[in-house]
């Protein structure tokens, strides 16, 4: 039996000495490098690719730390963007401004798909609270239906990941052909003022540049604080023996359905970003290739590593601008063998290749901050944990 | 406004030498050989440009944005050849206002947030003057914010569904009733069709299109309507609806079927031994351009129906003069579309705005826009409305087993674009 | 109807089969309290699929399996586990990317709901107890270790290890002592000897040696159905038994 | 429902719906016998898969072409060598695909299902840039675009024939070598037991090669026969891989029996709904009652009850 003072040294810590260094350098990049480096248009851009590491770090803890690989984040990712998309078109859409239409104050498409009236599930988005919580709530409840059907049914690996991808088809052929409702291929566009306020100016993208940024961080803090969890042992648990967990007395299927929730509730809060980023949705980011784009994003960044996520996506949606704006006609095979070239030879992507060269120097430099958190915490958690103890130490 | 007494509204084309010499003279071809070429030097860029546009001394930057990746590329390869094709002609003949036209292009790779992506970055980071550019109604839909938050001026190519006016666009091709009600009437009136069978890919295009046609069908013929249908983008299998029109027997079937479902529809319309040449059912179209039969094969598609403002096949001098430059540019087995030569017209029509406003700045071209006439499209003479679309005739075409489309119909009037018809909604 | 109820485990008329072929075919047999049951039988005779099957990993065709009055078959895995039956499997089953600490903590009993083990945070008592564990199980010094550098005998300890922690009123192990060195499996005997006290334990194994070290009763399998069952050494001398190894 | 057709109407609307399903049970069995050799036998996730066929449907392009160039006297009959061809073609960059790529992933099959979309995108681009990006124009002899007239409503296409007959021919083809070619008998010892598939003396790498090799090469082939139905072109391979994957997936990967079955399903449920209601609601629907089914057997419609 351990003394006090190495009980405390037990007390899983929530975050070391490197993981702190991570996400400050993360701050530092998204919130100083990237914003004085780039002007008015290129921040924007980032804008667009920050909403796409909402999805990533989803799947770093869907894919990355529970094994569940599922290649219809769009979904979910399409479904925030639509619920946010759906009150700002509604604020678009007062009487003055669709005066010309046969029935002013409905949605434009409406009107040109014969519509009288605001079908009734449009209502609640007028108001922004409803919205917000639907932005989280819609995708949650979808991932839970279709995780409590496919996860209690134990679909897994390979087959859920192509069941999810017909998800994808189906939720992109519902849209598109439902389009009195969606706005079909178009998408609902022409997107205005989030409550008065104009998203469409410089300042206003700058704006919500640094609303993602932080955002980012505090669904990052969420992820972090599940994966250091108990909870989160337990999916990696999962991943690699799922019987074992079972035999030592979980219901797996929960924990599954619990993350994918999670992992969709990420990518809706990104689809929301999206939304007011670049002023409109459409079913391209619904379907299976933007599904599966978000999971190469995953894999760049390391798929089990929460930074790594957020710099895979700024990286592929870095080089996919760079590539197609220097080679318009060939930046596709760019692409492939980026993407090959990742799974082939870097399959732990960029955390991998951190931990391969870099790692070691800068746990050598943060071993003594390290050691100075760890009895710092030891000697605090030693108190408390004492107390909980069931015996009294045997000496 | 600096407007010059020698800037006419009117101007000239192609000239036939400039085309005859070939894109590497073209450059000597401009200031040796073409009278009416404009000088740089009348026009200082301080005057003809007060908005930080890309306009230079002697060269003004302009924006192609189309697909050259994904599955849009295969329809819109043909405005990018035909707007390069126009620019470089007009470079030929002395450019804008004495600048030689010089282009960016940018992939939407068929994906409608990279458009709007790349419409920012056309001009927003390269100041474009103008942007040839975007082909679905969805990219359109996309880009629209954006020309309209930073002033861009669009030219569109695409005949599409209406309902839509936007300052910073200018509409090459046909909106709705311009493409549709003329079709409807020849058939009815030439062809005696009663019954009608529309059926379509599934977006708004056809919708809106088969909506018009419905209600023209229905409420101004006091014709029949059949039966309404719409099948996924990219669906490849039609023996059921093929079935269905066996069953129901329209006189006409009405399709605006797009993308790789076309050629699929056709070719099995072909095999369910719907012969297309016995005109029982007769079909009629208004999606398949030379472009689309190149993959559909025309012995698959023989004796249909299409409705279009613009064949390749049209006899005028514009038209042949315009189809041997495309051939020579880009090769001698290209077919040219209605989209084709409406995106050729793009910069044609900029060149003319741009010298009749006397400046490049968005706000006086688009002042200048209305109005402008050419006279040397291939499709015969063209005028802005003041909704920025294109007056224009309205032709009917018989697809042939070459690929090619014998014409059978012309309206004799330039017909009215009417982007919000009335009793059409 | 008193008899199933006497039993810790009963296993009455319990039949699997996999696309008509019958891998468990009618069984029935019963554990009592503190008894140690072994499991033998020749390859494919359906022993590992008993296990399987009273602890819900495959469903029955047929029969019934009772634990302490409850129909095990109608249950799920981890509600099994809850009933107190705990199992142990043939190759190694642990975590690798997670260190033994944090395996042994995975399987201590308690948090076992989604938002439990979200907010579980670690108390001494449950410190102790790994360390109380990590000791028997001969790994004290590799508490920090990544599973997956342990060694092959390491392995199955530390699972050992897992499924003590949990505290099960009857433990399955399959070949626990497959693939071990003779020191480990000398070891492992021991420790199977210690911790078997004050529960059911349920064996399946091939090394006779070991069944003999530690068996009460024996059941022989073959077929899937049950070839002969008693002491060890009235089932070594049944001519059947001896048929079945010898036989071919 | 069935308002105003009359009982011949309604007779050959039964008749002509059984064969529109027929063909396009056809066509679903022709995409997914490569998949499901490359998926069911081996575990690996092409995305590329559609490229394959599209590779195909190229490469009978350019024979087409060479007869008509050059032996238009033939011209009726240069299919069959296309489909040879194609299904040499495709089978060679396959095997190619596999020793560069594949082989070093078999430990990891979600991953092949990234290098291969990577895979995918370069193909596109491939013959974006060698055939251009419009489509291509395949001309079929005209003996295939014809119909048979059964009765006055009843029509029967020849092209829908042909398929049939290319995909019978295939389908046993496929099963014969599967479960009476030594070929067959190593895949089959490879996809159990690769270990002890090697200890005896199978030469797994190459059975694995000849296995990809086979299945991309079918492939091609369904591509060949596709350039009677649908569009050849760079992106039209996208169009069939959700389908395909579903068809594979649904049937119980590991059996070609039920992958012939599932096709078979998925085909006639989605042409008599087709029938009732409009195509985009007939696709969703299918695909809903695919999903749903699939959620309820997560093994597929056919697959052995294994002991674990």
């Amino acid at each position: 039996m351990s003394d006090v003072s190495t009980l405390g040294l037990r007390q899983s810590r929530l975050f070391t000495a490197s993981e702190i260094l991570g996400y400050l350098v993360l701050a530092v990049v998204i919130f100083i490098v990237i914003p004085s480096a780039l002007d008015a248009f290129r921040l924007n851009l980032f804008g667009k690719y920050l909403t796409y590491a909402f999805v990533a770090i989803g799947l770093v803890l869907c894919w990355g730390v529970g094994g569940i690989l599922s290649l219809g984040q769009g979904v979910f990712f399409g479904l925030g963007g639509y619920c946010m998309a759906m009150f700002l078109k509604l604020e678009a859409s007062t009487p003055e401004n669709t005066a010309i239409q046969s029935t002013p104050g409905i949605p434009d498409f409406m009107d040109w798909n014969q519509l009288t009236e605001l079908p009734w599930w449009w209502v609640p988005f007028n108001s922004f609270a409803v919205t917000v919580f639907a932005i989280v709530a819609v995708p949650m409840v979808l991932a839970f239906v279709i995780g409590l059907a496919m996860f209690t049914r134990r679909v897994s690996g390979v087959y859920f990941a192509i069941i999810t991808q017909a998800i994808a088809a189906i939720a992109t052929i519902l849209i598109i052909g439902q389009q009195g409702f969606t706005g079909g291929v178009n998408g609902i566009t022409d997107l205005r003022t989030l409550m008065g306020w104009d998203i469409r100016p410089d300042n206003a993208k700058t704006i919500l540049y640094f609303v993602s940024g932080i955002l980012l961080f505090a669904v990052l803090f969420v992820a972090h604080v599940i994966r250091k969890s108990k909870a989160g042992r337990l999916m990696i648990a999962i991943r690699d023996r799922e019987d074992r967990v079972r035999f030592s007395g979980y219901n797996v299927a929960n924990f599954k359905i619990f993350v994918f929730c999670v992992g969709a509730a990420f990518a809706a809060i990104g689809g929301a970003m999206f939304t007011l980023q670049v002023g409109f949705i459409s079913p391209t980011l619904v379907g299976i290739v933007p599904s599966i784009y978000m999971v190469i994003f995953c894999a760049v960044g390391g798929r089990s590593s929460l930074i790594g996520a957020v710099y895979g996506a700024l990286l592929v949606n870095w080089a996919q601008t760079t590539f197609s704006e220097s080679f318009p006609e060939l930046w596709l095979l760019a692409m492939g063998a980026l993407f090959i070239a990742v799974v082939m030879a870097f399959p732990m992507g960029l955390a991998g290749l951190y931990d391969d060269y870099l790692k070691r120097h800068v746990d050598r430099v943060l071993a003594p901050v390290d050691r100075m958190m760890i009895h710092r915490a030891a000697r605090r958690e030693s108190e408390k944990l004492s107390a909980t103890r069931a015996t009294q130490p045997a000496e | 406004m600096t407007k010059r007494p020698d800037t006419e509204t009117v101007v000239t084309g192609p000239s036939r030498r400039g085309v005859l010499m070939g894109a590497t003279a073209a450059a000597m071809t401009a200031s040796l050989f073409t009278p009416k070429s404009l000088r740089a030097a009348d026009f200082p860029t301080a005057e003809v440009n007060t908005t930080g546009l890309a306009v230079t001394d002697d060269a003004v930057t302009i924006g192609i944005l189309h697909s050259i990746t994904g599955t849009m590329s295969i329809s819109e390869t043909g405005s990018v050849q035909a707007e390069k094709l126009a620019i470089e002609q007009i470079n030929a003949q002395g450019g804008i206002l004495g600048r030689k036209i010089e282009y960016i292009q940018e992939d939407g790779a068929s994906d409608w947030p990279t458009f709007a992506e790349k419409s920012r970055k056309l001009l927003v980071n390269d100041k474009v003057a103008s942007v040839m550019g975007c082909w679905t109604s969805a990219s359109r839909k996309a880009v629209l914010p954006v020309f309209e938050q930073h002033n861009g001026f669009l030219y569109y190519p695409t005949f599409y569904e209406g309902l839509e006016q936007s300052p910073n666009v200018i509409y090459t091709g046909q909106e709705a009733t311009q493409q549709i009600i003329a079709g409807l009437d020849w058939v009815a009136k030439e062809k005696g069709a009663e019954t009608f069978y529309l059926l379509g890919s599934d977006y708004i295009w056809p919708r809106t299109s088969n909506k018009i046609a419905r209600k023209h069908i229905e409420n101004f013929l006091g014709k029949k309507v059949l039966g309404e249908e719409y099948y996924p983008l990219g669906h490849t299998q039609f023996n059921s609806v093929i079935n269905k029109i066996r069953l129901r027997k329209p006189d006409v079937i009405y399709a605006i079927v797009v993308g790789g479902s076309n050629v699929a529809f056709y070719k099995q319309l072909k095999a369910a031994g719907i012969d297309m040449t016995e005109e029982s059912p007769l079909l009629l179209t208004i999606s398949v351009t030379e472009d689309e039969i190149r993959g559909i094969g025309g012995e698959n598609i023989e004796g249909a129906y299409a409705c279009m403002k613009y064949f390749q096949s049209l006899d005028n001098e514009n038209n042949v003069e315009f189809v041997s430059a495309f051939k020579e540019m880009w090769g001698e087995d290209m077919v040219i579309g209605d989209v084709t030569q409406a995106a050729y017209l793009g910069p044609w029509l900029y060149k003319a705005a741009v010298e009749k406003a006397g400046s490049f700045d968005v706000d006086k071209v688009r002042e200048a826009s209305p109005g402008i006439e050419l006279t040397t499209a291939p499709e015969g003479y063209v005028k802005v409305h003041e909704n920025h679309h294109l007056w224009s005739k309205t032709r009917v075409g018989r697809a042939q087993a070459d690929g090619q489309y014998e014409v059978v119909f012309e309206t004799a009037d330039l017909v009215e674009p009417d982007p919000f018809p009335e009793g059409y909604q | 109807m008193a008899s199933t109820t006497d039993y810790l485990l009963s296993v009455e008329g319990l039949t699997v089969s996999f696309d008509g072929f019958r891998a468990v075919d009618n069984l029935s047999f019963y554990v009592d309290n503190d008894e140690i049951r072994v499991i033998i039988g020749p390859n494919g005779a359906g022993k590992t699929t008993v296990l399987d099957l009273i602890c819900g990993r495959t469903r029955a065709t047929g029969g019934a399996v009772q634990f302490k009055g409850h129909d095990l078959l109608k249950m799920r895995e981890d509600q099994i586990v809850h009933k107190g039956v705990g199992r142990k499997f043939q190759n190694p089953s642990i975590y690798d990317d997670l260190t033994v600490f944090e395996n042994l903590e995975l399987s201590a009993p308690g948090s076992y709901s989604v938002f439990g083990a979200l907010a579980f945070k670690r108390t001494g008592a449950i410190i102790d107890r790994i360390e109380e564990i990590a000791e028997m199980i001969f790994l004290s010094d590799l508490l920090d270790q990544k599973a997956a550098l342990l060694s092959h005998g390491q392995k199955q300890w530390l699972e050992i290890g897992m499924l003590l922690i949990q505290d099960p009123e009857l433990l399955m192990l399959d070949e626990p002592v497959a693939g071990m060195s003779v020191a480990e499996r000398k070891k492992t005997a021991e420790l199977l000897n210690t911790i078997t006290k004050g529960r059911s334990v349920l064996v399946v194994e091939h090394d006779m040696k070991f069944v003999e070290d530690i068996a009460h009763k024996v059941t022989v399998l073959h077929q899937g159905k049950i070839l002969a069952e008693g002491s060890m050494d009235a089932v070594q001398a049944n001519p059947k038994v001896i048929e079945v190894y010898l036989g071919h | 429902m069935f308002d105003g057709y009359t009982t011949s109407e309604l007779s050959a609307i039964f008749a002509m719906q059984g064969f529109a399903g027929l063909s396009l049970f056809s066509v679903y069995v022709l995409m997914a016998l490569g998949l499901a050799i490359i998926f069911g036998q081996m575990g690996v996730i092409n995305m590329a898969h559609g490229e394959f066929m599209i590779l195909g449907a190229y490469v009978t392009y350019l024979v087409s072409i060479f007869f008509a160039e050059y032996m238009p006297i033939l011209f009726g009959a240069y299919f069959f060598l296309a489909m040879i061809l194609a299904f040499v073609a495709s089978g060679l960059l396959g095997m190619a695909v596999e020793w560069a790529m594949i082989r070093h992933l078999y430990k990891r099959p979600l991953d092949t299902l990234l290098a291969t979309w990577g895979l995918s995108l370069i193909l596109q681009q491939i013959y974006r840039s060698t055939f251009g990006a419009r489509e291509v124009g395949v001309s079929i002899p005209d003996w295939m675009m014809g119909s048979i007239a059964l009765t006055d409503l009843v029509e029967i296409p020849i092209n829908g024939l042909f398929v049939m007959a290319v995909t019978l021919i295939i389908a046993t083809g496929v099963g014969v070598m599967m479960y009476r070619s030594l070929w067959g008998r190593q895949v089959r010892a490879v996809v159990q037991n690769r270990t002890m598939a090697g200890a005896v003396g199978i030469d797994t790498g190459r059975t694995d090669r000849l296995t990809f090799g086979i299945g991309c090469g079918i492939a091609g082939v369904a591509g060949s026969a596709f350039t009677m139905i649908g569009s050849t072109g760079p992106t039209a391979g996208q169009l069939y891989i959700v389908d395909t994957f579903l068809v594979v997936v649904f049937g119980g990967a590991a059996s070609l029996l039920g992958t012939i079955a599932s096709a078979f399903t998925i085909s006639q449920t989605q042409s008599i709904l087709e029938f009732f209601l409009s195509g985009s609601m007939a696709k969703v629907l299918t695909l809903l009652t695919v999903v749903g089914i699939l959620m309820l057997r997560p093994q597929g419609l056919f697959s052995l009850k294994l002991r674990k």
